[in-house]
């Protein structure tokens, strides 16, 4: 079983090696004549106000937080989605309980309004 | 979670969608703009003050680069203000063409318009559809004026030049193709989901806040004030067109777009009338003292020689006084304030042009809205840098 | 060529209304292509501006345009001129304030917001200050700029001394 | 043979883990962790848990490391090291004890073959056969039941939990 | 057990063939797309660099390779330079699973034309691109400019909001043919595509497909009129091309992975199943640029309502509805 995926762990030395090696290739045949125009940001032709990197909304906080949690859902519904035709009915009510519960999570959310995006 | 701080971000002066150099300061939480500030003044030319140093004929090329979309506007109400100054009317053959040729560019600029604003909101292939008609109007300024932009066509007292041979064929042409393809980008445009949702409902001004701020044109209609400087206070025989003046009723953005999509279509039935009545008779005023001789008789009478020399070193003088014409250009109520001191000289001249006062309402429009709105409500206000600072 | 015939400006409905309930208000009237000029004297501009914009037989509810001329020699040296319009009625009207140079003129942002850029420009272009205007800088020179360019003594040719210094708009 | 592959992975993910704690830029430390996670993954396919490595990398690489990332760069967490590394002794010599601890209990563990555990009724042989997914896909829906539906009231309420943090 | 050597032979020249195709697919497909969406717009395109502007992808490479390397100076140096191969690498290591035709015999043995098949091939490709967010988030951090980092964050969260409904959608044809190998679920076509059972998960794919490699309508991240170009502004050179490569190459992996999964694969009458997969591949990615050139963009919270208040609701019902069928056969 590991042998099949030997030819995977080549395919992705070999993409990374090509995208290390194009980088690589690029610094070595690109001229370079830094200024201190050329190194700064690029905001539209004024000189930056403050740094790119401050405190920002909270709401990317909630999508990733509750993208780990459906995320964790859908790994949970493949194996049972391979077994189902074995499993049966009794599959599906388990099933429904799980993705019910879950539901009921995320209509918390949409009522919250925790899925509005621009407040 | 602690309290977001804002985020201050310059957008612009060199800014795909900011149409031009306009710069503004945004300051966001998120995505959502908290404020903004526009900075004006890169494209300054300070063309209000050359022009009260050259002779009032000379003002006229300057005034194409104002509003350098629509640049036979600025032409019409600039030579207006100097009939008016001079108390002088011209023929109507040349009053017809007058119409003629500023509808056009009143399509032309909606086109530019129409282009740009669905490629800020990613509708990439209007924006080149948008352009393949527009170089059929830029084609048409080429056969009267022999330039494709700065035409500068309109004289004081008439035109430049009388029509081509062939150019009503070529007007006649345009306006059968057109409304078919206007009605192509409808298709693109005006039913689809994404695109209602990304303009209906987005930059809304009410109808008094427009009054408070100065909007006119399309801007001002769309919130349902139906005030068209060419129906209110026709100029140039507008009187005599039957054209329907366009209405919103939300001044959103999408009615904004509907606005002026109408006015292309009342523009082409415009000209359709204006190719109608087209009279024969002369293009300018027959007065030696205002316009030029015609060439052949320069070569042959004395007296002609000596205006034509007249005319060209010294121009025409204008009786001292004040006069305010404005007309109604694609971007709304285009102004032009002359005073005259008697001399050949325009004492002071001012320019009221739509897109410097319509760029206030910005903030107001914008504030409280996303970084994407911005861009959609900028495209919809419709502006001219050119213009705004001149 | 100047054979038109003027109408007579005291007749016109504005400017016997405005003379009426502002009677100190109104120093002069003119009419010039048929078009109404009222100078009014400065202090009673805004109160002037107000009543024209709401007076229901007038209703200049418009401010279509707010510029300023120069007539370096004269004094007051300053006119602002103020065109308004009114929706309903189609009608157009000047005002005119005089200022002496270095003296403020009262800002008419209370009564319409689009004054507000117009009165920068004057501001910028001649150095006419208003009087409580929310946010009076210059709009279209650099904030760094010395001199206002519409002034009649301020040259066509101006030195680029600003460039030449390598001036940064801020 | 089993070593050839067995080794590097251990290096890898030894290596990482220590520079996630070394390292002074959290960003870079969120990286390693990263590392440490495809090499975990990799012990994992050597178990034959073909299931259990992709998900390792679904999960933690591809969404929780997301989130630690989010966290660093909007926080814009400072890249000294924090104040009671330099400081605070008596944490730092909690610390020592407590790692001491755990590599004792290790080295016993290790020492007394507890580690080796109970060889259960599914050989390698037998989940190749199956099906790594199927197998466990069975065993969760069947013996592993009640479990299951108990991570559900888990998500449920991480859910109503990033829900209020995000409200205040 | 050591297996003979013909079959790391046979391996190490798949991958290079496979690899080489994809590079030569990715540098034609921008030639592809500025043909027909030329054509679309009543323009023609790149004309000037051999034939029909066909030696194009190639002068751009070169012209590439020869420009300016700019590292900005508030950058983080390292994580600037690793962003580009983090995007670039996962975007090419899917198709390692995906098969791209039947078996065939040649030189006395039986190839498989896949490069491997591995049991769970269908959460590999979901793995990889779960890991595709990182040159993206980490492009926009580092490079320390406020629109990079605005563009990362938003393409962000979208990328995590689609990968939601992409892994939901596709659970349906897991069901159905109870596997998550590629190789396996493609056999179970042979009587029936699944986009004939499943056309409410296929449609579902095809939007977050299009969400995920983040092209219109959904083309947030880099939304050039609003945030210039996103998160990759600051970037040139190579650097900017190793983004621009792995866009389109997650595009055809994209575009793969719906034939593989909905259209039946390399599966279809008279022509070899290797044409047959081709041309799948060619008509979705046709279908993405068409797209591209007829839609307006979305508006960045628009876009996650619908993410998240559509197509998750959708996707949940579609399984459900499915798993109903099944479990009652």
């Amino acid at each position: 079983m590991l042998l099949s995926y030997l030819p995977i762990v080549l395919f992705v030395l070999l993409a990374a090696g090509f995208a290390l090696a194009t980088l690589f290739l690029s610094s070595v045949l690109g001229p370079r004549r830094p200024s201190k125009d050329k190194l700064s940001p690029y905001e539209c032709g004024i000189d930056p106000v403050g740094s790119a990197r401050e405190r920002f909304s909270v709401k990317f906080y909630l999508v990733a937080m509750l993208f780990i949690v459906f995320d964790i859902e859908i790994v949970f519904l493949y194996p049972w989605a391979v077994v189902l035709n074995s499993l049966k009915l009794f599959g599906l009510v388990e099933m429904i309980f799980f993705l019910g519960i879950l539901l009921v999570g995320l209509l918390y959310v949409w009522k919250k309004g925790g899925l509005e995006w621009t407040s | 979670m602690t309290e977001a701080r804002t985020m201050t971000i310059n957008m612009g002066p060199q800014h795909p969608s900011t149409h031009g150099v306009l710069r503004l300061v945004l300051e966001l939480d998120g995505e959502i703009v908290v404020r903004c500030t526009p900075h004006i003044g890169y494209l300054h030319t300070g063309m209000e003050k050359i022009a009260e140093s050259k002779r009032y004929q000379q003002v006229i090329p300057i005034t194409d680069r104002m509003d350098y979309l629509a640049p036979l506007s600025n032409n019409l109400a600039y030579v207006l203000a100097v009939e008016k100054l001079l108390g002088i009317e011209i023929p109507p053959r040349a009053r017809v063409i007058r119409v003629m040729l500023t509808e056009l560019t009143r399509i032309g600029s909606h086109l530019v318009w129409l282009g740009t604003h669905a490629i800020d909101i990613g509708a990439m292939s209007v924006f080149l559809y948008a352009f393949r008609e527009r170089e059929q109007i830029l084609d048409i300024y080429e056969q009267v004026a022999g330039a494709r932009m700065m035409s500068s066509y309109f004289r004081v007292g008439g035109l430049f030049a009388d029509l081509p041979e062939g150019f009503e064929k070529t007007v006649r042409s345009f306006v059968t193709t057109f409304p078919d393809r206007l009605a192509e980008y409808e298709d693109l445009l005006t039913r689809n989901p994404i695109w209602i949702q990304r303009t209906k409902g987005v930059g809304v001004i009410k109808p008094e806040d427009a009054i408070d701020l100065g909007l006119s044109g399309p801007n001002l209609r769309a919130c349902g004030v139906p005030w068209d400087i060419r129906k209110s206070n026709p100029y140039s025989g507008y009187e005599q067109y039957t054209f329907e003046a366009s209405k919103g009723s939300h001044g959103d953005v999408y009615d904004r777009y509907l606005c002026r999509i109408f006015e292309m279509r009342q523009s082409v039935t415009i000209v359709r009338q204006a190719l109608e009545r087209l009279p024969d008779g002369p293009i300018a005023v027959q007065d030696p003292k205002l316009t030029p001789p015609p060439k052949p008789m320069v070569k042959q009478s004395m007296e002609a020689l000596i205006h034509h020399f007249l005319l060209w070193s010294e121009g025409f003088r204008a009786p001292a006084g004040e006069v305010y014409q404005s007309i109604e250009s694609p971007r709304g109520e285009y102004g032009v304030y002359l005073v005259s001191d008697g001399s050949n000289k325009p004492y002071r001249v001012h320019f009221r042009t739509p897109s410097f006062v319509n760029l206030q309402s910005l903030p107001r429009m914008v504030e409280g809205r996303l970084v994407a709105d911005l861009v959609a409500i900028i495209g919809s206000i419709d502006i001219v840098l050119g213009e705004v600072d001149r | 060529m100047d054979k038109l015939k003027e109408a007579e400006p005291e007749e016109h409905v504005t400017v016997r209304t405005l003379r009426e309930r502002l009677p100190d208000a109104v120093l002069s009237t003119k009419s010039f292509r048929n078009e109404i000029t009222i100078l009014v004297r400065a202090g009673d501009i805004v109160r002037a501006c107000r009543y024209l914009k709401e007076d229901p037989d007038l209703r200049y509810e418009f401010l279509s345009d707010l510029t300023a001329v120069d007539r370096l020699g004269e004094h007051p040296r300053f006119d602002l001129v103020y065109h308004l319009y009114s929706l309903q009625f189609k009608r157009r009207i000047r005002l005119k304030v005089q200022v002496e140079e270095g003296e403020m003129a009262p800002s008419v942002t209370s009564v319409w917001s689009t004054a507000n850029w117009h009165e920068r420009e004057v501001f910028d272009m001649f150095g006419i200050g208003c009087e409580g205007h929310p946010d009076l800088r210059r709009i279209l020179m650099p904030e760094g700029w010395e001199g206002h360019p519409l002034r009649k003594d301020y040259p066509v040719q101006a030195s680029p001394k600003w460039w030449e210094e390598g001036g940064k708009s801020d | 043979m089993e070593w050839l592959v067995f080794a590097p992975l251990a290096a890898v993910a030894l290596a990482t883990a220590v520079s996630v704690i070394v390292l002074r830029n959290p960003i870079y430390c969120a990286l390693s962790l990263v590392g440490t996670f495809f090499a975990l993954s990799g012990l994992y396919l050597l178990l034959q848990a073909e299931f259990i490595a992709v998900v390792q990398v679904i999960i933690y690489a591809g969404a929780i490391m997301v989130l630690f990332l989010f966290v660093i760069m909007l926080l814009d967490v400072g890249h000294e090291p924090p104040a009671w590394l330099r400081r605070d002794r008596p944490k730092l010599v909690l610390g020592i004890v407590l790692i001491s601890l755990l590599l004792l209990e290790l080295a016993v563990a290790i020492g007394s073959r507890v580690s080796q555990g109970i060889q259960g009724p599914y050989t390698s042989e037998l989940v190749n056969a199956i099906g790594n997914t199927q197998l466990v896909g069975r065993l969760l829906f069947t013996d592993f039941l009640i479990p299951f539906e108990i991570t559900s009231i888990i998500l449920l309420v991480a859910i109503v939990g990033a829900m209020v943090l995000a409200e205040r | 057990m050591v297996p003979d050597p013909a079959f790391f032979v046979i391996m190490v020249a798949k991958i290079v063939v496979v690899f080489g195709l994809m590079l030569l697919s990715v540098a034609y497909l921008t030639w592809l797309e500025r043909k027909v969406i030329g054509d679309i717009q009543v323009r023609l395109g790149p004309m000037r660099v051999g034939p029909h502007g066909l030696l194009q992808p190639i002068a751009d490479a070169i012209k590439l390779m020869f420009k300016e390397d700019i590292v900005p100076q508030a950058a983080d140096r390292w994580i600037y330079l690793l962003a580009p191969t983090l995007a670039l690498t996962p975007a090419f290591i899917s198709f390692a699973v995906i098969p791209f035709g039947d078996r065939i015999r040649l030189f006395g043995r039986t190839i498989d034309l896949v490069i491997t098949d591995v049991n769970i091939g269908l959460l590999y490709v979901f793995a990889v691109a779960s890991l595709g967010i990182y040159g993206i988030v980490l492009g926009g951090w580092a490079s320390n400019n406020k629109y990079a980092l605005l563009g990362g964050l938003r393409s962000a969260a979208q990328m995590i909001s689609y990968e939601l409904s992409l892994g939901l959608s596709v659970v349906g044809v897991v069901m159905l043919s109870e596997s998550l190998s590629l190789v396996q679920i493609v056999n179970a076509q042979s009587t029936a595509w699944f986009i004939v059972l499943q056309p409410i998960g296929f449609l579902i794919f095809l939007i977050c497909a299009i969400a995920e490699t983040n092209r219109a309508p959904f083309d947030l991240p880099e939304a050039e009129t609003e945030l210039v170009a996103g998160f990759h502004v600051e970037y040139s050179s190579m650097k900017f091309a190793m983004y621009f490569m792995a866009e389109y190459a997650n595009m055809i992996t994209v575009a793969a992975m719906a034939t593989t999964l909905f259209l039946g694969g390399w599966r279809g009458p008279f022509l070899p199943p290797v044409v047959w997969f081709l041309v799948k591949l060619f008509l979705l990615i046709f279908l993405f640029i068409w797209i591209r050139a007829t839609l307006p963009r979305f508006r960045y919270d628009q876009l996650m309502r619908f993410g998240w208040k559509v197509l998750l609701p959708v996707a949940l019902a579609n399984i459900m509805i499915t798993a109903a069928f099944v479990a009652m056969r």
